[in-house]
């Protein structure tokens, strides 16, 4: 557990200097003074620049949730009002990186490519879970609410905890496992185009956790594999060439007493996927699939 | 890791009879609302009439096998809302004993009924 | 690892406003489920006074059938159980892999064909009823 | 202190490959990363991996084709490794079940791509990268490798000797993202550097936020020379406000440019009269930016690329993703309006100076993937050939650091062999700020001197545990220091490259971006961290991040100035030819003490039993 609060900043500034001070010493000092004074500056410039923003009509007003449990002020959860001027194009990932790099510096989420392939910054704007980076801020209602994804445990600010989401993916085998691979040195498997194109969108899957946040079964229980797990259990299931036995074994996974079984086709997970990923239809499948599996042995 | 799906329960069987008796009971839930709402209507209802057609094996049959499902599907969804809310453990098994014994309850005292009907002995 | 901030169930239903259509299908199946499990119950404890005799059973039938709660009562009945019945329908072709793209579109159909079929036979469930 | 044998930073497509690698090897390896590994910008590749797998293709095709791509620049020692291995790898991929495109037959499909002279490149769809990505991961959970996700890596714990070819990598420190802590990673057998590209060196680009070259900059400032880096590629078609790409596919299926006067530039303004909109990435880059320059960009920033006119079906039915794209990223559909397109940097040839085996002149210090310059890819990348380089040289240096041994590097790493001093004239003096000064503001942010003294016969653990004293102590001094925000001068040095150090290159603008470079390195020395949090402090993290940033744009700044030709995608107005006479060879860069270094190294055009002739490049 890392509680410790840093010391703060005017202990630091503020101790006597009693020793002789070197060159080096005294020239940062001046910086210092310098960079006190160019501070005082631009705090103002930014609340006035903020201001302006708040004026100017082509502004989209953003309230922000707001966590540390390292700092005060922060300990309890709180939303920060957040003017960010608008251009065409615009983002909910923009403007929060806007709103950071123009505002507060301390503004913490997770992102990093901007084009809805890493996965990283699904969260939940105006009560739904979304990827900021693939939302137009000119298709959502202000104020724009931007929080944490539900039924995850906050770090700080928008950054969620996700080990037990990985946890849950990493629970369904998810590797490709075969035992009879052809002769050749470069001898490929085969594959039909029609195999391809049924496991092709479950390999879309980004991990970004917003169907796993929007399912009431998963967020009631922690055992359930959710959404994002089932479908990549899908992806191999149905990956013909795994071979039937593998299935065979795939089906006992997903099968057990937390699989497929705990979902209740509430569709919410389909509905937020942003790879449009046919979640719900895919586990129904795998319930028709064990459904059909069972009954050959009773 | 997957050593925690090792419970070898399958919620497979119960996931499919729900599924099997809610087919069964939308057809004859459609039946017994038709009966005594629409063709007699239930403030009509009297001991002679349910008596009447208790009489019947078929209908006796039917509606002893109406309970059975109707029981097994409410009591089990019952079952399965409360799991998806995370209940786990002694308590889940304290629970499920709970309902099994309330169902068996409801079908004894349900059989009966429909044997004080049917003539048949209430033991 | 870090301290963490759980923001507990305000999340789950305080949020009703967005709920979508499966969400909102899923809370209704689930609650006309348990409705209608209580009312098995009940219903069955309302027969068993056929255990203690003819009379008995067709005086608690009569009077209760008499009240005008009850005829509401059975109203509402027939409400939960006409959406379970149409949402159950829905949720079995969902099961059998049928119309999952208009999952949204039979929700609401599945809540219109109750209202109608509720409406149409008020009539028939107050009628005679003594006031 | 963590051990390991084997520590890999990054969990891109080459990191993953190099920990499969090692572990192949009996190694116990661990992956650093500062984002989990399916976050990894690998996931972002669209088009394909080129491998010669055909009947009627050969490595020697493929090989030949990447040494006249590179425009003679790459060395013929690593292009043909690359050609040579890639048919294995991409088997591979197959084999751990990567969904591929598909023929009729069943075999993975295979498409053409620019520059090659075989429909050599295998494809998963329009994501192959993810696709690579998340199968390479896959295999990583199968095997169990043990992965340090959001684990910031800091810096290298190198000995230090004089010479850095004498130096031996023991480690490298770390920062824990989510709790604050730094700690110590030492590798008992060797260190695999795979951080990525270093695109956010440019304020626009289509790489991710998390690409910011620092394999590179701590290679560089561990002693490690970096290669060519002033060969950057640039794709003539991303969107305006976030960089995204636009498959060359829109111009290949008719898409046409137009300025804000409405004209089709590319023909009425002369720029490629024959082949208009596909024309070469560099020439369209170009002509787009002439266009705006002269005042008939729209907005002044970009122009715009149209494709209603091949009719809504055509469109749907072949760039389908685009028009999400375009929708998602820029707000416009395609089917009603032109899309905003202009120029993004996309690609960095140069990096960390590596052998075909992925090591470096540092013993124990090795690194793949777009971090690295075995010189594959020369002055030109191929399109294609970056995936296949990430699987071939990260397996190698995976297998080399886990002990294998795959013989006898031919290229040189390090001033051994044949080099050359080099010189080149500057505005301001490049390198750390305050060099020399007693007070040792030189390493006031917490970038080190490298070799600073110190006893030359410490132990490994002795190594690591130095540097991670000095990390934490500059940690705390960003944490308590309250100064200047690294973001502006990220951004100012982000815009200064994309002004001066772009498609266009002029002594003076070079010049003026040393300037800027310079400025901002010493407003650097004040920045400070207003976060004053340890958990998930990314303010903390860019902060570090934009040093790395700063050395990188001089590195590249440098080599544009010292490069007076026109070769592959370095151009230059003054210079407007290629010039093998003098210039078949790579532009190095050393950072001794603080201060870079330039020097030269021919390039190596003898092959496996043939010489490969520069030619001039067209197509
Ligand atoms: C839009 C786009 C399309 C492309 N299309 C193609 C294509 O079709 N074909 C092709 O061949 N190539 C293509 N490329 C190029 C190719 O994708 C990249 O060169 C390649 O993916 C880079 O892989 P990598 O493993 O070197 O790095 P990355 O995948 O970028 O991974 C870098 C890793 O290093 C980690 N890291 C970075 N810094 C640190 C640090 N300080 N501490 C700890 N970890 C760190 C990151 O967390 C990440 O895991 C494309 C590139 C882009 C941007
Ligand atoms: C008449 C036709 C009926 C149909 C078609 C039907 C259908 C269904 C289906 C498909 C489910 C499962 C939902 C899921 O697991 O996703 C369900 C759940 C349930 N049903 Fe029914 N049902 C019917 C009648 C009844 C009756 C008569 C009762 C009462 C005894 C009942 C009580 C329940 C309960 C309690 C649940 C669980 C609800 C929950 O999830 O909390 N159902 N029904
Ligand atoms: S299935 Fe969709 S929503 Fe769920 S993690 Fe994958 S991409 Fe995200
Ligand atoms: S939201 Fe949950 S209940 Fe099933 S359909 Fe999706 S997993
Ligand atoms: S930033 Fe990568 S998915 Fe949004």
């Amino acid at each position: 557990m890392s509680t410790q609060v840093p010391e703060s900043k005017e202990q630091t500034e503020s101790e006597p200097e009693t020793k002789p001070v070197s060159q080096g010493k005294q020239k940062r000092d001046q910086k210092k003074r310098e960079r006190r004074e160019r501070e005082a500056a631009e705090a103002e410039e930014q609340s006035q620049k903020e201001e302006a923003a708040k004026l100017a009509e082509d502004s989209y007003h953003l309230k922000v949730f707001r966590y540390d449990p390292e700092v005060e002020g922060k300990q309890e959860p709180r939303f920060d009002d957040f003017h960010v001027p608008y251009k065409q194009g615009m983002t909910v990932l923009d403007a929060l990186i806007y709103a950071r790099d123009e505002y507060d510096s301390s503004l913490t989420f997770r992102h990093s490519c901007r084009q809805a392939i890493c996965g990283s910054d699904a969260m939940f704007v105006n009560g739904s879970q979304k990827l900021c980076c693939k939302t137009q801020l000119s298709d959502l209602s202000e104020p724009v609410r931007v929080e944490p994804l539900p039924h995850a445990e906050v770090v700080k600010d928008l950054v969620v905890d996700m080990e037990h989401f990985y946890d849950q993916m990493e629970a369904v085998e998810p590797y490709f496992q075969t035992n009879d691979l052809p002769e050749g040195e470069l001898e490929e498997q085969r594959q039909t185009r029609e195999n391809r194109e049924k496991v092709k969108m479950s390999t879309r899957c980004i991990w970004c956790g917003a169907c796993m946040s929007s399912c009431n079964i998963a967020a009631g229980n922690n055992d359930y594999l959710g959404p994002a797990a089932i479908n990549k259990a899908y992806r191999f299931a149905m990956d013909e060439r795994e071979g039937e036995e593998m299935k065979q074994h795939r089906l006992e996974i997903i099968e057990r007493e937390n699989g497929v079984w705990r979902c209740q086709t509430q569709f919410s997970c389909t509905e937020v996927c942003p790879k449009d990923i046919p979640l719900t239809e895919h586990i129904q499948e795998l319930k028709r699939e064990a459904v059909k599996n069972n009954l050959k042995f009773w | 890791m997957a050593e925690r799906y090792s419970s070898f329960e399958t919620g497979g069987r119960r996931w499919l009879w729900q599924r099997i008796t809610a087919a069964f009971l939308v057809v004859v839930l459609a039946f017994h609302f038709f009966l005594l709402h629409f063709v007699h209507h239930a403030a009509d209802v009297t001991f002679a009439m349910s008596a009447g057609r208790m009489e019947t094996l078929s209908y006796y049959s039917l509606m002893v096998l109406f309970l059975v499902t109707a029981t097994f599907h409410g009591v089990n969804g019952v079952y399965n809302a409360l799991i998806n809310q995370g209940l786990s453990g002694q308590r889940k098994t304290a629970i499920k004993w709970v309902l099994v014994a309330a169902s068996a309850l409801l079908i004894v005292q349900g059989i009966r009924t429909a044997n004080a009907w049917a003539g048949l002995p209430t033991f | 690892m870090s301290q963490s901030y759980n923001r507990g169930l305000v999340e789950d239903f305080g949020r009703w406003r967005e709920f979508s259509a499966g969400m909102w299908a899923w809370i209704f199946h689930k609650f006309t489920g348990w409705v209608l499990v209580g009312y098995l119950f009940t219903h069955i404890a309302v027969l068993s006074t056929a255990l203690s005799g003819g009379d008995a059973y067709t005086a608690t039938i009569s009077t209760l059938e008499s009240l005008l709660i009850v005829r509401i009562l059975e109203v509402g009945l027939l409400a939960v159980a006409m959406f379970h019945i149409l949402n159950g329908l829905r949720l079995l072709l969902v099961d059998l892999g049928i119309g999952l793209e208009s999952q949204d579109k039979s929700f609401y159909a599945s809540l219109v064909l109750t209202g109608a079929i509720v409406v149409a036979s008020v009539p028939t469930f107050l009628a005679g009823v003594s006031l | 202190m963590y051990e390991h044998d084997v520590i890999v930073v990054g969990a891109g497509g080459a990191g993953l490959r190099a920990a499969i690698a090692a572990q192949e090897e009996g190694a116990d390896v661990a992956i650093v990363s500062k984002l989990h590994p399916v976050r990894s910008h690998t996931g972002a590749a669209e088009g394909g991996i080129n491998a010669a797998l055909r009947e009627g293709d050969s490595w020697e095709s493929h090989a030949y084709d990447t040494m006249k791509g590179s425009d003679y620049l790459g060395d013929a020692p690593a292009i043909e490794t690359l050609a040579q291995d890639s048919p294995e790898e991409v088997i591979q991929l197959e084999h751990w079940g990567m969904a591929f495109s598909r023929d009729d037959d069943g075999r993975v499909s295979q498409r053409p791509f620019g520059g090659l002279s075989f429909p050599r490149t295998t494809y998963a769809g329009a994501e192959t990268g993810h696709q690579l990505l998340h199968t390479m991961y896959e295999q990583l959970v199968k095997r169990g490798i043990e992965v340090y996700d959001e684990w910031y890596v800091s810096n290298l714990a190198v000995s230090d000797e004089e010479n850095p070819e004498e130096r031996t990598c023991h480690g490298v420190v770390a920062y824990d993202i989510q709790s604050g802590e730094v700690e110590g990673f030492r590798a008992r057998k060797g260190v695999v550097l795979a951080t990525g590209g270093l695109g956010q060196v440019y304020d626009h680009t289509t790489n991710a936020v998390a690409n910011t070259g620092d394999g590179v900059a701590m290679a560089y400032r561990a002693g490690v020379p970096i290669e060519d880096m002033e060969f950057i590629q640039f794709h003539p078609t991303t969107l305006p406000s976030t960089g995204v790409l636009i498959t060359e596919g829109v111009r290949g299926e008719g898409g046409i440019l137009y300025n804000s006067e409405g004209e089709r530039f590319m023909f009425e303004h002369g720029y490629a009269n024959n082949a208009g909109e596909l024309a070469s990435r560099d020439v369209v880059s170009r002509a787009e930016l002439t266009e705006v320059n002269e005042g008939r960009g729209i907005e002044d920033e970009y122009v715009h690329l149209d494709m209603r006119h091949l009719g809504e079906e055509r469109i749907v039915d072949r760039l389908e993703n685009i028009v999400h794209l375009s929708e998602d990223f820029e707000g416009v559909d395609p089917l009603e309006a032109p899309m905003p397109v202009k120029p993004g940097q996309h690609y960095a040839m140069g990096g960390v100076e590596t052998d075909e085996n992925g090591e470096t002149c540092v013993s124990g210090l090795y690194a793949a993937g777009e971090c690295a310059c075995a010189s594959v890819h020369g002055s030109n990348r191929l399109g294609g050939n970056a995936l296949p380089e990430l699987i071939v040289f990260g397996a190698r240096a995976g297998h080399h650091a886990a002990g294998r041994d795959l013989g006898e590097a031919k290229i040189e790493t390090g001033k051994r062999g044949e080099y050359e001093v080099g010189e080149v004239d500057t505005p301001v003096s490049p390198g750390e700020v305050g060099l020399g000064s007693p007070s040792g503001d030189a390493v006031a942010d917490g970038g080190e001197k490298a070799a600073d003294g110190g006893a030359v016969a410490a132990t490994g653990e002795e190594i690591v545990q130095r540097a991670l004293d000095r990390e934490r102590a500059r940690v705390d001094r960003l944490l308590n220091t309250d100064g200047v925000n690294h973001s502006e001068i990220r951004s100012d040095v982000q815009q200064s490259m994309t002004r001066y150090v772009n498609v266009f290159r002029e002594e003076g603008g070079l010049k003026e971006a040393l300037r800027d470079i310079r400025e901002a390195r010493e407003r650097y020395q004040e920045v400070g961290v207003s976060d004053p949090s340890r958990t998930f402090n990314t303010d903390l993290i860019h902060t570090i991040e934009t040093r790395n940033i700063l050395d990188l744009a001089e590195a590249i700044t440098l080599g544009a100035l010292a490069r007076d030709e026109f070769r592959g995608a370095h151009w230059r107005k003054e210079h407007q030819e290629r010039k093998d006479d003098s210039w078949l060879k790579h532009t190095m860069l050393s950072w001794n003490d603080g201060e870079p270094e330039l020097w030269f190294r021919p390039v190596i055009l003898e092959g496996e039993g043939k010489t490969y002739e520069p030619k001039v490049r067209s197509y």
